[in-house]
């Protein structure tokens, strides 16, 4: 669909909690949206969220399962999936 | 042994599940007619933490995202080391006190290599794979860890 | 698990002789509650040397000695690195292709202690324990070894 | 015994298969015996073990289950186990 992109956002740990438990969503976005703008779009669509997911230091993006590197902006396309990974605890 | 819902091939074992294969079993993977060596890495759920007790921990993973990562790891990991297989496995969901959460094990012809691999292996699967950890305490209070590496 | 004919303790499992505990019983044996991490090393018979076929190895030893050199070994380890159990076995008489010579096992509260301690118990053992491997060639043909370092 | 020290020797690997398959023997020595004397009554006694038992870079000896250290002389007395240690290769 010209004009908007449907990206699928995934939702893990303390950002699953802050979102109100929501594991995943479908959000339609501008067609020039990027990951940093999708940032602000959680911000205000999920208060709780806002503080943690426009801290980069404190939430990682991964794009199609690739991490997005800190300061890196990618642009986001139809059917993107971008996960919330909040610092991870493995091990 | 792998089944064909686990991410594994002739070479790794990789699965990140709620039912792990146990240490003998990662061991009997690896083993190889050319190794001279295995070493293996246990990760536990320990009862205390800075003077609480713990009752367990729970794991949470974007599972196809971390076994994803665990791949690279293993392909990093064999270049890096002379390695002939390695088994990545981790636990999700509930994991008591003394229970495993992760085990890792690589086979080697010789020590050095299968030793400084699974040391590589646990510091690089803390610092990247998206596994996220609950550590319950008594009472029912819990807190979401970072690895602090 | 250990019996009164074996060198051990409640810390440690040290045994020289033809029938050695399984990897899991090593690991069953120094977890702990208190531990998050065990770190284990496997010597196992290797299928070639320098082009040679192995068939077997044949490992022979002073065996008071060995166990005593073993213990002094632990508590050496034990002072340099934050371990709370060792299991520390090596086998007598054949060994072949495949199967373990030695098995070393350690647990601690944290990973990089029971990692190290591990890599330092083998090649402490390599150098210092009285024990001697012949490697038997395809055609009868062998040779008495000796640990390089 | 006055005048006299009766040792155990011990012999392992290669030593045992230069002594002709000995496992172990009790020697009758002077009571001034020492563990480099000792290497020399070796080498008279078994004569295929000579070479080994006088180089001290390949032959270690260990007193009552202690290594006795490259260079170092220790006196034997009544009783004592001497083991020959050919070089080593467990693991």
């Amino acid at each position: 669909m010209s004009g908007s992109v449907i990206v699928k956002v995934l939702f893990f740990a303390s950002a699953r909690e802050a979102a109100g438990n929501i594991s995943s969503t479908d959000l339609e976005l501008s067609a020039s949206a990027d990951t940093a703008s999708l940032r602000k779009s959680l911000a205000e669509k999920y208060p709780k969220l806002a503080e943690m997911v426009l801290d980069e230091e404190n939430l990682t993006l991964a794009l199609n399962e690739e991490y997005v590197t800190s300061g890196q902006v990618l642009p986001l396309k139809n059917g993107d999936t971008v996960a919330l990974i909040p610092p991870i605890s493995g091990g | 042994m792998a089944t064909s819902n686990e991410s594994s091939s002739d070479r790794y074992w990789i699965k990140v599940a709620e039912n792990i294969p146990s240490l003998e079993e990662c061991s009997a993977f690896v083993s190889a007619p050319t190794c001279g060596a295995i070493s293996t890495f246990v990760g536990i759920t320990r009862d205390n933490f800075q003077g609480k007790k713990v009752v367990k921990l729970s794991y949470e993973g974007y599972v196809s995202m971390a076994e994803k990562e665990l791949r690279k790891l293993c392909d990093e990991a064999s270049q890096k080391y002379d390695v002939t297989k390695i088994a990545a496995v981790h636990i999700l969901g509930d994991c008591p006190v003394e229970r495993a959460s992760v085990i890792l094990a690589c086979s080697s012809p010789h020590r050095r290599d299968a030793l400084q691999c699974v040391a590589y292996l646990i510091d690089e699967l803390k610092a990247r794979v998206p596994i996220w950890k609950r550590e319950v305490y008594e009472g029912d209070d819990s807190v979401w860890k970072e690895n602090v590496e």
